[in-house]
């Protein structure tokens, strides 16, 4: 619903043409409240006719402060901080934001809990693609769509329920490794969901991939070149279907990629329908680390036994006399961190997830900086609809895959 | 640090003076605020850093020359290769002249600043806020900004806080 | 039982409100509105005479003037969007130039 | 005085009703729908006449293509309503006084021609069958057959003159 | 005249209503438990056993809720839009035979409001004035969402009022009639569907046109212009647009029932058998209801499988490819209607479905190569 | 809610009729779309077929206020929001309901600190609270489910009154 009827034209002016000033164009005004804006986006919009002339994007409706309350808590209590940023992708928040202080304070992470990681990230992964999967589908009407997608969501949560407790703010893994091990129903859930997985995505695919309609809407629209996409800093699917070949999974290989064997699905045309074909191959794929993943996963300790960083387990507290005092220190406390800088960046779904953590030599970080992929990647959205039509936009928008959380913070 | 980096590094120390550091392989150069669009333009495009992964600043509260750092994260997608530039700002009246020209992603990213830190870019196109109200006074992000922390209304304390809590009428 | 006259009569009262809204609003739009209410006017006499006299060329007439009429507004309105479009303003007042 | 008369009567003040506030309306909107009131009850007087295959067409053409069209356009341009202008003041009573010489003149033509005994009836089942329509139909496209296609030709040439004036060449999207 | 006959007329005008009025109600409750069904949901079924009572929640929370009038809107015609809405599709029902005929008394009843001769002119009328419900809707809302709704659907209803005026040109040239009743008596040895499939296949994406369902519910489409022309509507003035919408397609299921899927006549093959409306009365209502539930049960069908067409895309649609197409099969019928006529040849009603058939394969064809065209050789 | 009002006024309290309307009330209940954050996603998961809501004649989400009965606040609620919810809020007909989804809406949440409205009663009248960060899509049930009853505990006079 356009609730902020009364669009101030001077503070856009500069920014509008000016056959808007003299209401030759309308103004309209999307959001903040609007079915497809996926949350709390709101865009103010200078049309001619149905054309698009200009769009203007606001954020800033979600603005969390998660970057200031980052500051004032210790290093292990940020981090559940970080899972409500970009709510698709918690597991791989958490991740970055982890291997950031793994980083940081030179921690090293046992093999089982690398695995661990891999199979919870991508899964997370697939659970953030369904989710686009199905709003992008809403987006277009086609609302069977979001309710399959649903359905495979749903057994995904279920196993990250299974291993935290929790559906979706999991804060599983911790600096060192994770919070525990998974039980034993664990490969079964998974196992379970690799089965039928392949089949739903054919089964999507029989939907929409060469359904006439979906094609005439997809088709040509939302043209991001490779040079455009790359001034404006725009990461992930989005990039690749523009045709630049950069996954940091495989260009900088963290937390074990390496050793697994997948494809990073690149295409050329950069127009919608090129970003749909780019996530849905990358359901597929994510699907094969999984696969491969739970294969090698090996038995051993989940986490670091660094007792400094990392605390002890709870058996060790009733009888350990240090342990009690670790376990005391750290969670009081907190460990404290050079004075130093690192930034380092993960591939979330939506593209290059980093961190910029700054330790100042206590035990609560002087500055975190989240890059957030999806806020440079609705950056570019006024580039490229220009020209298109309100109901490209929405295509675009749902295209382009943000997360308010993600761009708001 | 990475051998294919050294190079680049010599050649960005030669041409602006900048100071270096290293941490966990991650190489740190200080630019100065009159030079860093030079220095970005030249990273660009003689040494393929294409992508502005991130720009954001620091605040070293109260330290005040320099109080901020504005952090440029740069990656090279061609050679693979990431490098990060700082531009140490005071605390009164910080500006920096704008990267828009060079990196069309500086644009929402030095609003961000401008809204959060209060460092101006000059020559900004569209030197608004972009995440806070438009009303709002001060940059959060500052340290010298509160928090804002409400104290939590717990059983012992709810009717203390209830009488000022200020609930929405009908 | 309704005597031809009455519709007639009718029909001049209709034609003559149409002529006055021609000579009387400034708004184009109105103005080729009034000119419809003209043109039906005609045909509703048209249909009387054609019942009066029992043929069905009154009718056939009325037909050929719908027909008409439906290509003079397409005609009609497209130029009234291209004036607005060009001018910014419809008023009936101002287009007295022939340059666009 | 007869079912058919009052239905008459009342029918042909409301459309007298609805002319008159279609030329007085200040918003446009008001009198496009006025005068599709007035279309409509001269539809009701077709019926009444025997014609209703004319009746049809008038609530098609009329009420349904030709005022949805000019709605379309008030909106579009948002032509509601506009200032009036100052220019030839002297043009109103003008037209009222003009207007009331050509009513008189009408109805004193029409009583001067007073033809009491030719009524209207009620149309017979016989009008309102299909070998009516067939008949007219007949007469269409034999007896009046060039007219019809030199109208259709006015229509397709209209078509054409519409398309050519509002199409406009836009630079990139096609 | 007899007063009876206008007890007779009040009377059926009174069923007709009620029928469309609990039909819409439960249209709304088939629409969303179909829709449930293939989303692997189970739909309402709370309200009273298996949620039969769920419309007539929705109802009572409707009435009585409260009726805002925004202060900006222009009051008359926005209280008159959702009226004008309404009132076509109750009266659009007046001339469709939901039956034959039963003797009440020694009185002849016919299961028909009235048996115009131009039936067929009068639907098309109805329906071009129906249009303007919803474009007053957008425009007295004085919002900008409701506006573009209120254009598109003006613009849209304008386009697609062609080629649904050709599609009733083929029925009355099939049927050789405009009267509606005749036309159904035609499809006693054969339904039109099978002689011209195409014009009701056309009918049919009309239809859903007209009707403003997925895929071409432009007026309200959600995720563009948030709830569309009735944006600003609330209380039992939504309720009555909601109505409008779910009343017309019954009725234009039914109009498609009468025109291609032989009305209230049983299955050509029936058509001697025990099961022939010509033997029991009450089986013609009876199989007007089963066609209408299965023609309902098609538009729920396409609303859960197709995403929306884009405006333009439709616009395009409409005058580039159904205008054509429904022109060529008028043209393509009449022709062999008259060829079979003047050659005495029967041969000659074969060719009209095949004809027209390679025609809808070649405007088929065409669409995906525009297609093509489009997506670099992707497809 | 003008026949209410009257029917309070008079003091003509038909508790059959209350209880009918009541019930009408409950069960159809039409949520509005307001997914602001996490919560939201968690509000898509009750509409899916895992959970359902439409078994209570929700799954007609409104997108226009006008429409809708229920508010569900799903998310935090930022300074910037605030007033377009409140607007929102403002917009929606009587009678109207809101649910606090969620930790962020109900108190802050994890995020006491300038930015985040420490709790959605600060802006609009809340009626019930659900708690979780993000409560689980059985939880937002049982929240809706809370609300039911206390539907059906209100009376024409209180509405009368409370409408004045």
């Amino acid at each position: 619903m356009s609730q902020i009827e009364e669009v101030s034209l001077d503070k856009f002016k500069h920014l509008v043409s000016e056959r808007a000033l003299t209401g030759e164009t309308m103004l309209l005004n999307m959001g903040p409240q609007h079915p497809s804006t996926h949350g709390v986006l709101r865009l103010l919009l200078e049309l001619d006719g149905e054309i698009i002339v200009n769009c203007i994007p606001d954020v800033g409706y979600l603005h969390t402060g998660i970057e200031k309350n980052m500051e004032a808590k210790t290093y292990q209590k940020a981090e559940v901080m970080t899972d409500r940023l970009d709510y698709m992708n918690t597991i791989g928040n958490n991740l970055a934001y982890v291997m950031a202080v793994e980083k940081l304070v030179d921690l090293d992470v046992p093999v089982r809990a690398q695995g661990l990681r891999v199979i919870l990230t991508e899964l997370q992964r697939i659970a953030s693609h369904l989710v686009w999967l199905g709003t992008s589908g809403l987006d277009l009407a086609a609302m069977s769509m979001f309710l399959y997608c649903f359905r495979e969501r749903e057994q995904i949560l279920d196993i990250f329920e299974l291993v935290s407790g929790q559906r979706m703010m999991t804060t599983y893994f911790r600096p060192g490794g994770v919070w525990r091990d998974v039980p034993v129903e664990f490969e079964k859930a998974v196992r379970d969901f690799i089965k039928i997985f392949p089949k739903r995505v054919d089964e999507y695919e029989s939907l929409l991939t060469k359904n006439p309609l979906f094609l005439d809407r997809m088709l040509g629209i939302g043209k991001l070149s490779k040079e455009v996409a790359l001034s404006y800093g725009v990461t992930g699917p989005t990039l690749r279907a523009s045709g630049v070949d950069w996954d940091l999974r495989k260009v900088r290989p963290y937390i074990g990629y390496e050793q697994y064997d997948f494809n990073v699905p690149v295409l050329t045309e950069g127009d919608t329908y090129a970003r749909y074909l780019v996530r849905v191959q990358e359901l597929r794929e994510s699907m094969k680390i999984v696969e491969q993943a739970l294969n090698k996963l090996p038995l051993g300790p989940v986490r670091s036994e660094n007792r400094k960083f990392v605390p002890p387990p709870r058996s060790e507290i009733g009888v350990s006399m240090e342990s009690l005092i670790h376990h005391f220190k750290l969670w009081t406390e907190g460990f404290p961190a050079p004075k130093a800088s690192i930034y380092n960046a993960v591939e979330s779904p939506r593209g290059e997830l980093g961190l910029l953590l700054e330790g100042d030599g206590g035990p609560k970080p002087l500055r975190v900086h989240l890059r957030t992929p999806s806020f440079d990647n609705l950056a570019v959205l006024s580039q490229i609809v220009k020209g298109h039509l309100v109901a490209d936009l929405v295509a675009i928008l749902s295209s382009i895959d943000i997360v308010l959380g993600d761009i708001d913070r | 640090m990475d051998k294919k980096l050294e190079p680049i590094v010599k050649a960005i120390q030669d041409k602006f003076g900048a100071a270096y550091e290293e941490f966990r392989d991650e190489v740190h150069l200080f630019v100065n605020a009159e030079q860093i669009v030079d220095a970005l333009t030249l990273l660009r495009d003689e040494q393929n850093f294409e992508l502005l992964s991130a720009l954001t600043a620091v605040d070293y509260y109260p330290q005040e020359t320099p109080r901020f750092h504005v952090v440029y994260q740069l990656t090279s997608l061609a050679k693979n290769l990431s490098v990060q530039i700082r531009v140490p700002v005071n605390g009164s009246s910080p500006k920096v002249p704008t990267a828009t020209r060079v990196y069309s992603a500086a644009n929402w990213r030095e609003r961000e600043l401008l809204d959060m830190f209060g460092i101006e870019f000059d020559g900004h196109p569209d030197p608004r806020r972009i995440l806070s109200p438009e009303d709002m006074e001060g940059h959060p992000l500052r340290k010298d900004f509160p928090l804002g922390y409400e104290e939590p209304q717990f059983t012992f304390n709810f009717d203390e806080i209830d009488l000022r809590k200020p609930y929405a009428k009908e | 039982m309704v005597p031809v006259d009455y519709y007639i009569i009718l029909s001049a009262i209709l034609f003559t409100i149409g002529a006055l809204g021609v000579l009387v609003r400034r708004n184009p739009l109105i103005i080729f509105m009034s000119i419809e209410l003209m043109l039906n006017a005609a045909n509703l006499a048209f249909v009387a005479f054609s019942r009066m006299y029992n043929s069905f060329n009154g009718q056939i007439f009325v037909f050929f003037v719908i027909a008409v009429a439906a290509a003079e507004v397409a005609v009609g309105l497209a130029l009234i969007v291209e004036i607005f479009k060009t001018k910014k303003n419809i008023n009936i007042d101002e287009m007295n130039s022939l340059k666009g | 005085m007869s079912s058919e008369l009052i239905v008459f009567l009342v029918l042909s003040l409301v459309a007298v009703g609805a002319g008159i506030g279609m030329i007085f309306s200040r918003n446009a909107v008001y009198s496009a729908l006025f005068l599709v009131l007035n279309f409509i009850t001269v539809a009701v007087f077709y019926l009444l006449l025997g014609a209703p295959f004319i009746a049809m067409s008038q609530i098609t053409v009329y009420a349904g293509a030709i005022m949805v069209l000019f709605l379309f356009v008030i909106m579009l341009l948002g032509a509601e309503s506009l200032a009036p202008s100052g220019e030839l003041p002297w043009q109103k009573p003008l037209a009222y006084v003009l207007a009331g010489i050509l009513v008189v003149e009408s109805l004193y033509l029409v009583f001067l021609q007073a033809r009491p005994d030719m009524v209207v009836v009620a149309p017979d089942a016989a009008v309102n069958s299909m070998e009516s329509l067939r008949e007219m139909a007949m007469a269409l496209f034999n007896q009046f057959l060039l007219p019809f296609e030199v109208t259709s030709i006015l229509l397709l040439v209209a078509m054409v003159g519409a398309i050519v004036l509002t199409k406009r060449e836009r630079a990139g999207q096609k | 005249m007899d007063w009876t006959i206008w007890v007779e007329w009040i009377v059926k005008g009174f069923v007709l209503c009620l029928i469309l009025l609990t039909g819409f109600a439960y249209l709304t409750l088939y629409e969303r438990r179909a829709l449930a069904r293939m989303q692997v949901r189970v739909g309402p079924n709370r309200a009273g056993p298996q949620g039969l009572l769920q419309p007539i929640a929705d109802a009572v929370k409707l009435i009585f809720k409260e009726e805002l009038t925004p202060a900006k809107v222009y009051k008359v015609v926005f209280l008159l839009a959702p009226v004008l809405t309404v009132v076509p599709s109750l009266v659009l029902a007046a001339v469709i035979p939901l039956g034959t005929s039963f003797t009440l008394g020694g009185r002849v009843i016919t299961l028909y409001v009235a048996n115009l001769n131009v039936g067929v002119l009068y639907l098309t009328s109805i329906a071009s004035i129906a249009v303007y419900g919803i474009t007053l809707a957008g425009w007295s809302s004085n919002n900008k969402y409701a506006m573009l709704g209120g254009i598109r659907a003006s613009a849209q209803m304008i386009s697609y009022e062609l080629s649904l005026g050709l599609c009733f040109a083929i029925a009355i040239v099939l049927g050789n009639s405009m009267n509606l009743v005749d036309i159904v008596n035609a499809q006693k040895d054969m339904w039109f569907v099978v002689m011209q499939p195409v014009g009701a296949l056309i009918f049919l994406i009309v239809t859903l046109a007209e009707v403003n369902r997925a895929p071409f519910d432009m007026p309200e489409a959600e995720q563009e212009l948030t709830a569309g022309f009735h944006s600003e509507y609330s209380g039992m003035k939504f309720a009555l647009f909601f109505m409008a919408e779910y009343q017309k397609m019954i009725v234009i299921s039914m109009i498609a029932a009468t025109l291609f899927f032989g009305g209230y006549r049983e299955f050509w093959f029936l058509k001697d058998t025990i099961f022939s409306v010509d033997r029991y009365w009450f089986l013609g209502p009876a199989y007007m209801l089963l066609k209408v539930v299965v023609l309902l049960f098609f538009m729920i069908w396409v609303r859960a499988t197709w995403p929306r067409i884009r405006y333009d895309r439709l616009m395009a649609f409409g005058w580039k490819v159904l205008l054509p197409l429904s022109l060529v099969t008028v043209f393509i019928t009449a022709a062999g209607i008259l060829l079979a006529q003047e050659l005495n040849n029967q041969l000659y009603y074969y060719g009209i479905p095949a004809l027209s058939i390679i025609c809808a394969m070649a405007a088929v064809a065409l669409i995906y190569r525009s297609l093509r065209r489009k997506s670099d050789g992707r497809i | 809610m003008g026949v209410e009002q009257k029917l309070g006024n008079m003091g003509v309290v038909t508790t059959t009729l209350e209880s009918v309307v009541n019930w009408g009330r409950t069960n159809a209940m039409w949520p509005m779309l307001f997914g602001l954050a996490c919560c939201a996603i968690e509000m898509m998961s009750a509409q899916s077929s895992a959970y359902d809501m439409s078994r209570f004649g929700m799954e007609l989400m409104r997108a226009s206020p006008r429409q809708s009965d229920l508010m569900i606040v799903a998310g935090r609620v930022s300074k910037k929001m605030g007033p377009v919810l409140r607007r929102l809020y403002d917009q929606m007909p009587e009678p109207k309901w809101v649910l606090a989804m969620g930790d962020c809406a109900s108190c802050g949440g994890v995020f006491n600190n300038y930015a985040i409205y420490q709790g959605v009663d600060e802006v609009v009248p809340v009626d019930v609270f659900v708690a979780g960060c993000p409560p689980r899509p059985e939880a937002l049930i049982h929240g809706v489910m809370t609300i039911h009853e206390k539907v059906k505990g209100e009376s024409f006079k209180q509405y009368a009154e409370k409408y004045k």
